[in-house]
C-alpha cells in the first residue's frame, strides 16, 4: 500500500470522472427510453469504481484486503436484491384468484381504509365503463399485495373519449358545498375536491339511493385544507344517482345528475 | 505503567510512534487502513439502507419521484460533482505529496481540499435555499402540484435525509481534513509516517464516492 | 395441540407431528449421546490422556451435511405447497371484508351486514376475507383454523379458509396493536348452512337502539375522532356517560344524555379541556331519534379497564353493543 | 491454544512482586481511563449486570402478571412498557454486548497472542458510549416509558404512541455506535494482530465465532441505525416515511427493522457457540472433532443468518414468493447449526470427560440449544409458522435460544474463565447447584410456552382466555427457580473474589493459548509473544 503511484494515474482518472458525470448529466435530458436509468447507474457505479481501484489504489491491496473492501457493497446488494424479491413479487400473489374487485351490486366497504394517501385516480385502470366493476377505495388496480399508495396512473393519461368536465367540490362543516351535480351521459368526470375538515371524507357515486351499487369511489383524505382529484367514467344512461361521502353518509350526500 | 519492565513493548523505530499495541510499524500502519475500510463497510450499509428505501418508494412511486426530481437543480448538482471529484484529487495529491516528503505541497493541497468541500457545503446550501423558496421542505409548509404532493414529499424526505447525512459527512471530513492541515504545518508527516494523511484521504474519497451515488439517483433519474 | 376446525388442519396437524417426530428423535438422538459419552468416557483420574482419536471421517461428517440438508429441503417442499394452498382462495370463495381497528373487529358480511368482534360463516364454504385496518397494524389470527395474517393499514391482505365443524372458535389479534392488544378478541361463528343463511336474513334487522346508535355512530364518522383509545383528537366517549367533565372555560358539567345531546348539536359551547373546537355541528343533519340511539350507544360504552371476562373456558367477553 | 513451542524469552516466574493487570495500577481513575481490554472487559461486566437486573426484574413483574387471565397486577399500560423495557434492555444493553464486550475484550487478544487490542483507546470509548446511550434508554423507559415493544413496529410506533418513542431511539442509536465499534476493533485485531505462526485455520474456535459476531454487528446495525434514524426524523418531522397515512409503507420498515434483528440473534448465540467450543475441549482433553466444519459454520451462520429476516414476516402481507426463498435459507441455518452440535456431540467420544461446572453450562447449552434451534425448523416450514408465529410458540422459540443459548454460556464462559480472569476459584459445590436449577427452572418456564403458543395464545397479551391459565401457571412458577439459579452465582462469585481458593495458571489443564500465561494475565497478556504451531487444544 505504500508505493507512490505517478501523478498521471489520478490526473486521468480525474478527467475521466469528470467528463462521465457531465455526460451523465446531459443524458438525463436525453430521452433513451427505458436504457436511461441503466446508462445513469452505470456511469454512477463506473466512476465509484475508478475512485475505489485507481485512486484509493485497492488494487494493490493484497486479496483479503480486498475482500474487506467488498464487502459492504456485496452485503448492501444482498439487502436490496431480497427486499426487492418481496415489492417486485407482491402483485403475483392474486394470480389464481378470480379477482379481488367486488362483483357489481354487492356492496364495497362503507367505510373506507382510511389514512391512504392515495391523491391519485388510478388512471391507470381502464377508464370506467358505465358497467364496470366498482372498485374497493385505495386499491388501485385491485391488486391484492400492493401497497394502495402505488400511483399506477399519471394525470397525463390518455384522453378519454366523450367531453371531459371538470367540476370543483369542497366540504365543510361536515356537509359538501354542492347537493346537485349534473354531467353529460358517458363524459369523463374530474372532481377536484377539497377537504376543509379535520376528519376524513370522500366522494362516492351510486346508482340506488341505499349506496350498494357504486359507479365511483374515491379515495378519503383528512384535511383541513387537503385536495385530491377523482378521474372517472359518467354513466351512459341518464338518470339520477347518488352521491355522499361514505364517511358521513347520511349527513354528506346529493344527487348526481346524468343527462 | 507496570514497573514490569518485560511486559512493557520496545519501542522501535520512528522515536517512539508505535503504539504499545504493535510490533512494527507496519503493523501499525495497515492496521490503521485495515480499521477505516471496516469502519466503511459499516457507512455503506448506513447508506445502503437509505438507498434501499429510496429504491422502493422510486419503484412505488415512479411517476411522483420523476416530477420530483425535475425541481432539482442540475447545473448546480454538475458543478458539485466536479467539485467533490477535485477535492478528491486534490487529497490523494496531498497524501502522495506526503510519501515524497513534499512538506508544501502536502499543506497547499490539503488547503485545496478543505476548501473545495467548503465550496460543496456552500454550493449545496443554495440548493437548500431554493427548495425553500420554493416550498419544497417537507412538513407542513410543503407544496407541490397535486396530485403527487404527498407521494412526492417522499422525495423530498429521503431527499433531504440523504443530502443531510452526507453533508454531515462531509463536515466531519472537513474537520479530520483540518487537523490534518494543522499537523502538516507542525511537520508531522513524512515519508515514513503519513498514515493519518492516507486514512482520512479514504474517507474523504468514500464521501466523493457517496456522492457518486447520490448525484445521479437524486438528480438524474427523470424518466 | 389446538382443536382442528378448518379443511387444511389436518394437513397442517401431520406437518407438525411428522416435524415433532423429527426433531424428536434428533434431540433424543444427540442427548442420549452425549449422556453415553459422559459417562463411558468419564475422566478416572487427573492425569489421564485419552488416546485413540476418533479419525477424521469424510463419510460420517458428510452425512451430517447431507441428510440434514436433504429432510430440510423435503420438509422445506412439503410446507411451500401447503402455504402456497393456504394463501391463494379457491375461485368460488365468498368474500367477507374484515376491518381491524383498536380494538376491534369488523366484519362485513355479502349482504352488507357489519358485525363486530363476530364473524359468522357456514360450514363447509371455502370464505375469503379482504382485509385492510383502519389504524395500526392488527393480526388476524383463528387458531382453530391455522389462519393467521396480518391486517395493514393503507392496503388489503387476504386470506382464506374452509370451516369443518360448526361451533364457536377465538378470533384473536396477534399483532401488538396498543394498550388493549389483548382485549382485541372476539370469535368465529360456524354455522350449517341453513342456521347461517336464516341468520343472514335477520342480521339486518337491529333491534336495540344502542346498536343502532353504534351504527349511527361509525356512520356520521364520529368514531374517526373520538376514538376509544382516547388518542383521537377528540374525547373518548367510553366510560363517559354520568361522569364529570371539565370544560375548555373552567366549568365542570355531568355528562348526562342533555349535555351529549347539546355536544351533537352546539359542540362549540362546551368543549372540554385541552381539546380544540374541531367538532362540525350537526344541527339539522340529524334526527332526534338518531340523537337518541347515539345516546344510548354512548350509555352502553362501558370502561374497558375492567373487561368482562367469563369464567367459562373457551368462551370470549361479551362486548355490550348487542351487535347481530 | 495449540501449544507455545518455544517461548521466546522468560519463563513466567518473575522475581519480586507477582505484576498482573489487575494490581499493577490502582484507583478509580486507573479504572475509568483504562485502555486494556481486560480491565475494559470488566467494565462491561459490571454494566452488563445492572442492565441485566433491570431486565429480568421487568421479566418478574411479567411473569408476576400473567398468573392470573385478567390482567390485575399492572394496567394494560404498565403492561405494554413493562415486556416493552424488557426486551429494549435485554436485547440491546445485555444480549447484544454480553459475550462479545466481556470475554471477546477479555480474550481475543490474549488467543491470539496480541499485547491489545487493535484500537485500544476506542475500545474505552465504546463502552463510554455504550454507558452514555444505556443510561439515555434507561432514563426514557423508566421515567415515562415505552409501549411500542422493542420491534418499534410503524405506525403504531410513529403515530399512535404517545410514549418516550423517540428519546429510546435516539438512545438504542448511541449504543449501536458502541456495537459497531467494538465489531470494527475485533475485526482489525484478528487481522492484524495475530502472533506469528496462528493461521487462520489455526484459531481458536471462540475466535472464529467473534470474528463472525463482529462481521454481523458491522455490517447489520447501521441499517437499524438509518431504520431508527428515519423513524425518529419521521415522529419528530411528521412526514411520512413509514407511516401509510402519508404514502408510507410500514412493511419498509419491517424489512429494515428485521435486517438488522435476524442477524442480531447469531450476534447473540454466536459467541456462545465459540465458548462451547472451548470448554468442551478443556474438559475432555479432545480438540474439536471436525475443527473446519466447525469454524466454517460459524461463517455460513453469519452470512446466511443475513439472508432469512424475511422469516418474521410470513403473516406480514409479505410477497408469498419472497416467503418462500426466505423460507428455504432457514432451513440452511437449521444445517450449519447441526453440524456444531453433532461435531461438539462426537468430541466426547473416547475423550477424558470431567464434569466440573463449566462442562455442565455447556452441556446445559446444547441441550437448549438443541430445542430452541429445532423448533425454529417449525418457524421456518412455512404453514406451521402461520400459525405459530406472534404467539407463545415463538416466545418459548427465541428465549431457547438467547436465554437457553446465549446466557447460558455467558454464566458458563464466567466459571470456566474466572480463575483467568481473577486468579480466584468459585466454590465448585454450590455452582454446580446453581447450574442444575437453572436448567430445571428455564425448562419449567419456558417449555409450557411452546404449549402455550401451539394453543394458540399470542404474544404481548395483557389479559388472555383462561383456557390458558394452568401453562401460564406453570411458567410462572418455573421463573422463580430460574430467578434462584440467576441469584445464586452473583452471591458465590462475589464470595470467591475475597475468600475464594488461589487459581494457578492453568486449573482446567487446559490447552488454550490463554492458560499459558499467569492467572491474572500481565498487563500486556505474555511475558514474550508466543509462536503457535499447531491447531487449538491438540496434544
Amino acid at each position: 500500500m505504500n508505493e507512490v503511484v505517478p501523478k498521471r494515474v489520478y490526473f486521468t482518472v480525474w478527467i475521466v470522472i469528470v467528463v462521465l458525470s457531465v455526460v451523465n448529466a446531459a443524458l438525463a435530458f436525453v430521452r433513451l427510453g427505458p436504457f436511461n436509468s441503466a446508462v445513469t447507474m452505470l456511469i454512477a457505479v463506473f466512476n465509484a469504481f475508478l475512485i475505489v481501484w485507481y485512486v484509493i489504489g485497492v488494487r494493490r491491496y493484497p486479496p483479503l484486503m480486498k475482500v474487506i473492501v467488498a464487502i459492504g457493497f456485496v452485503w448492501m446488494g444482498l439487502m436490496i436484491h431480497l427486499t426487492m424479491a418481496d415489492y417486485l413479487t407482491r402483485a403475483w400473489s392474486t394470480t389464481t384468484t378470480r379477482s379481488v374487485t367486488i362483483p357489481a351490486g354487492k356492496a364495497p366497504f362503507e367505510e373506507p381504509a382510511l389514512g391512504s394517501a392515495t391523491r391519485v385516480p388510478t388512471a391507470a385502470v381502464p377508464p370506467y365503463e358505465p358497467t364496470a366493476l366498482p372498485q374497493l377505495p385505495g386499491m388501485p388496480g385491485g391488486q391484492i399485495g400492493v401497497p394502495t399508495i402505488v400511483p399506477t396512473g399519471q394525470i397525463a393519461a390518455p384522453p378519454a373519449r366523450g367531453r371531459t368536465v371538470r367540476i370543483e367540490l369542497s366540504a365543510s362543516n361536515a356537509s359538501f358545498d354542492k347537493d346537485r351535480i349534473v354531467v353529460p351521459t358517458g363524459s369523463t368526470v374530474i372532481v377536484r375536491f377539497t377537504n376543509d375538515d379535520p376528519v376524513f371524507h370522500n366522494f362516492s357515486v351510486y346508482r340506488d339511493a341505499a349506496g350498494q351499487r357504486a359507479i365511483f369511489v374515491g379515495q378519503a383524505i383528512r384535511g383541513p385544507g387537503a385536495m385530491i382529484v377523482y378521474r372517472f367514467r359518467a354513466p351512459s344512461k341518464p338518470g339520477v344517482y347518488l352521491f355522499r361521502c361514505d364517511i358521513h353518509p347520511v349527513a354528506m350526500r346529493g344527487s348526481f345528475v346524468v343527462k | 505503567m507496570p514497573e514490569d519492565a518485560l511486559s512493557t513493548p520496545i519501542l522501535r523505530g520512528e522515536g517512539g510512534r508505535v503504539d504499545e499495541q504493535f510490533e512494527t510499524v507496519e503493523q501499525q500502519q495497515t492496521t490503521a487502513v485495515t480499521g477505516l475500510w471496516v469502519f466503511l463497510g459499516t457507512e455503506v450499509m448506513f447508506f445502503g439502507g437509505l438507498f434501499l428505501a429510496f429504491l422502493v418508494y422510486r419503484l412505488v412511486y415512479p411517476q411522483a419521484f420523476i416530477e420530483g426530481t425535475e425541481h432539482q437543480n442540475v447545473l448546480i448538482g454538475t458543478i458539485n460533482t466536479i467539485v467533490i471529484t477535485t477535492s478528491s484529487l486534490a487529497m490523494r495529491l496531498a497524501v502522495r505529496a506526503a510519501q515524497l516528503g513534499q512538506r508544501w505541497r502536502l499543506r497547499g493541497f490539503l488547503v485545496i481540499a478543505i476548501n473545495l468541500g467548503v465550496l460543496f457545503l456552500v454550493l449545496k446550501g443554495v440548493e437548500y435555499y431554493q427548495h425553500y423558496e420554493e416550498s419544497l421542505i417537507p412538513g407542513h409548509a410543503f407544496k407541490f402540484p397535486e396530485p403527487f404532493a404527498a407521494q412526492a414529499q417522499m422525495y423530498w424526505i429521503l431527499y433531504f435525509v440523504a443530502t443531510g447525512l452526507h453533508g454531515l459527512h462531509l463536515l466531519v471530513g472537513i474537520g479530520v481534513l483540518s487537523v490534518m492541515f494543522f499537523f502538516a504545518m507542525l511537520d508531522k508527516f513524512g515519508p515514513e509516517y503519513y498514515t493519518p494523511v492516507e486514512v482520512s484521504a479514504n474517507y474523504w474519497h468514500f464521501v466523493d464516492i457517496v456522492w457518486t451515488f447520490l448525484f445521479p439517483v437524486l438528480y438524474l433519474l427523470r424518466w | 395441540m389446538q382443536q382442528t376446525a378448518s379443511s387444511f388442519g389436518g394437513q397442517w396437524n401431520l406437518l407438525f407431528a411428522s416435524e415433532f417426530a423429527l426433531s424428536a428423535a434428533i434431540a433424543l438422538g444427540v442427548f442420549g449421546l452425549i449422556g453415553f459419552f459422559c459417562y463411558r468416557y468419564r475422566r478416572r483420574s487427573p492425569f489421564e490422556v485419552p488416546t485413540r482419536p476418533l479419525r477424521r471421517n469424510v463419510f460420517m461428517e458428510g452425512g451430517w451435511i447431507v441428510i440434514p440438508t436433504i429432510l430440510a429441503l423435503a420438509f422445506f417442499v412439503w410446507g411451500a405447497i401447503l402455504y402456497f394452498r393456504m394463501s391463494t382462495p379457491p375461485r368460488d370463495a365468498e368474500t367477507i371484508y374484515i376491518v381491524g381497528r383498536q380494538w376491534m373487529w369488523k366484519a362485513q358480511q355479502p349482504n352488507g351486514a357489519w358485525e363486530n368482534d363476530e364473524l359468522h360463516v357456514p360450514v363447509g364454504q371455502p370464505v375469503r376475507l379482504l382485509m385492510t385496518s383502519e389504524d395500526v397494524i392488527h393480526s388476524f389470527y383463528v387458531p382453530a383454523f391455522r389462519v393467521k395474517e396480518d391486517v395493514l393499514p393503507g392496503r388489503y391482505t387476504q386470506t382464506w379458509f374452509n370451516a369443518t365443524t360448526p361451533g364457536r372458535y377465538i378470533l384473536e389479534c396477534s399483532e401488538y396493536c396498543g394498550v388493549y392488544h389483548s382485549q382485541m378478541r372476539g370469535r368465529v361463528i360456524v354455522m350449517e348452512p341453513k342456521a347461517y343463511a336464516a341468520w343472514l336474513g335477520t342480521a339486518g334487522s337491529e333491534s336495540s337502539a344502542a346498536a343502532i346508535g353504534q351504527r349511527l355512530f361509525h356512520d356520521y364518522g364520529c368514531i374517526n375522532c373520538h376514538n376509544p383509545d382516547g388518542h383521537g383528537p377528540a374525547p373518548s366517549l367510553v366510560g363517559l356517560y354520568g361522569t364529570e367533565v371539565r370544560l375548555e372555560n373552567g366549568q365542570t358539567v355531568t355528562a348526562d344524555e342533555s349535555y351529549i345531546r347539546q355536544s351533537i348539536l352546539d359542540p362549540a359551547s362546551q368543549v372540554v379541556y385541552g381539546f380544540r373546537p374541531i367538532m362540525p355541528s350537526f344541527n339539522g343533519k340529524i334526527s332526534e331519534e338518531q340523537i337518541l340511539d347515539l345516546i344510548a350507544y354512548i350509555k352502553s360504552q362501558k370502561n374497558p379497564e375492567q373487561p368482562p371476562i367469563s369464567k367459562t373456558p373457551g368462551t370470549l367477553p361479551n362486548r355490550s353493543d348487542g351487535s347481530p | 491454544m495449540a501449544t507455545i513451542a518455544q517461548p521466546v524469552g522468560q519463563p513466567i516466574e518473575q522475581p519480586g512482586r507477582f505484576t498482573h493487570y489487575l494490581n499493577s495500577e490502582y484507583g478509580i481513575r486507573s479504572w475509568l481511563f483504562t485502555t486494556d481490554h481486560k480491565r475494559i472487559a470488566w467494565l462491561y461486566v459490571i454494566t452488563l449486570t445492572l442492565a441485566f437486573g433491570l431486565g429480568a426484574i421487568a421479566a418478574g413483574l411479567i411473569r408476576l402478571a400473567l398468573f392470573t387471565p385478567q390482567g390485575d397486577v399492572v394496567t394494560a399500560q404498565g403492561y405494554d412498557e413493562l415486556f416493552t423495557m424488557h426486551g429494549v434492555i435485554m436485547v440491546w444493553l445485555f444480549l447484544i454486548p454480553s459475550i462479545p464486550a466481556t470475554f471477546g475484550n477479555f480474550f481475543l487478544p490474549i488467543m491470539l497472542g496480541a499485547r491489545d487490542l487493535a484500537f485500544p483507546r476506542l475500545n474505552l470509548l465504546s463502552w463510554y458510549i455504550y454507558v452514555f446511550g444505556g443510561a439515555w434508554v434507561v432514563a426514557a423507559l423508566v421515567y415515562g416509558g415505552v409501549d411500542t415493544g422493542w420491534t418499534f413496529y410503524t405506525p403504531y410506533s410513529t403515530e399512535y404512541s404517545h410514549t418516550n418513542v423517540v428519546p429510546t431511539e435516539m438512545g438504542i442509536f448511541i449504543v449501536g455506535f458502541s456495537t459497531i465499534l467494538t465489531a470494527l476493533n475485533f475485526i482489525v485485531t484478528t487481522h492484524r494482530m495475530r502472533a506469528p505462526g496462528l493461521t487462520w485455520f489455526r484459531l481458536p474456535l471462540f475466535v472464529w465465532t467473534i470474528y463472525a459476531t463482529s462481521l454481523i454487528m458491522l455490517l447489520a446495525t447501521p441499517v437499524l441505525a438509518i431504520a431508527l434514524l428515519l423513524l425518529v426524523i419521521q415522529r419528530v418531522w411528521t412526514v411520512g416515511i413509514f407511516d401509510p397515512s402519508l404514502g408510507g409503507d410500514p412493511l419498509l420498515f419491517q424489512h429494515l427493522f428485521w435486517f438488522y434483528s435476524h442477524p442480531a440473534v447469531y450476534i447473540m448465540i454466536l459467541p456462545a457457540m465459540g465458548v462451547v467450543s472451548e470448554i468442551i475441549p478443556s474438559f475432555t482433553r479432545r480438540p474439536v472433532f471436525g475443527y473446519k466444519a466447525v469454524a466454517i459454520s460459524s461463517f455460513g451462520l453469519a452470512i446466511v443468518g443475513f439472508l432469512v429476516w424475511g422469516h418474521h414476516m410470513f403473516t406480514s402481507g409479505q410477497s408469498i414468493y419472497a416467503s418462500m426463498i426466505f423460507s428455504v435459507m432457514s432451513f440452511l441455518v437449521a444445517i450449519f447449526s447441526a453440524i456444531k452440535v453433532f461435531n461438539w456431540t462426537f468430541t466426547f467420544f473416547r475423550g477424558s470427560v470431567w464434569l466440573q461446572t463449566p462442562l455442565l453450562y455447556a452441556l446445559s447449552f446444547i441441550g437448549l440449544f438443541v430445542m430452541g434451534g429445532l423448533t425454529g425448523l417449525y418457524l421456518a416450514t412455512l404453514p406451521l409458522d402461520v400459525h405459530l408465529t406472534d404467539t407463545y410458540f415463538v416466545i418459548a422459540h427465541f428465549h431457547y435460544i438467547m436465554v437457553g443459548g446465549t446466557l447460558s454460556m455467558y454464566l458458563g464462559a464466567m466459571h470456566y474463565w474466572w480463575p483467568k480472569m481473577t486468579g480466584r476459584m468459585y466454590p465448585e459445590l454450590p455452582a454446580k447447584l446453581a447450574a442444575l436449577l437453572l436448567f430445571a427452572g428455564f425448562n419449567l418456564t419456558f417449555f409450557p410456552q411452546y404449549v402455550l403458543g401451539a394453543l394458540g395464545m399470542p404474544r404481548r397479551y395483557w389479559s388472555y382466555d383462561p383456557v390458558y391459565q394452568v401453562w401460564n401457571v406453570l411458567s410462572s412458577a418455573g421463573a422463580t427457580v430460574l430467578a434462584l439459579g440467576y441469584i445464586l452465582p452473583f452471591v458465590y462469585l462475589l464470595w470467591s473474589l475475597k475468600y475464594g481458593e488461589k487459581a494457578g495458571p492453568n486449573p482446567w489443564g487446559s490447552k488454550g493459548l490463554e492458560w499459558q500465561t499467569s492467572s491474572p494475565p500481565p498487563r500486556f497478556n505474555f511475558r514474550a509473544t508466543p509462536v503457535i504451531t499447531q491447531r487449538p487444544h491438540t496434544q
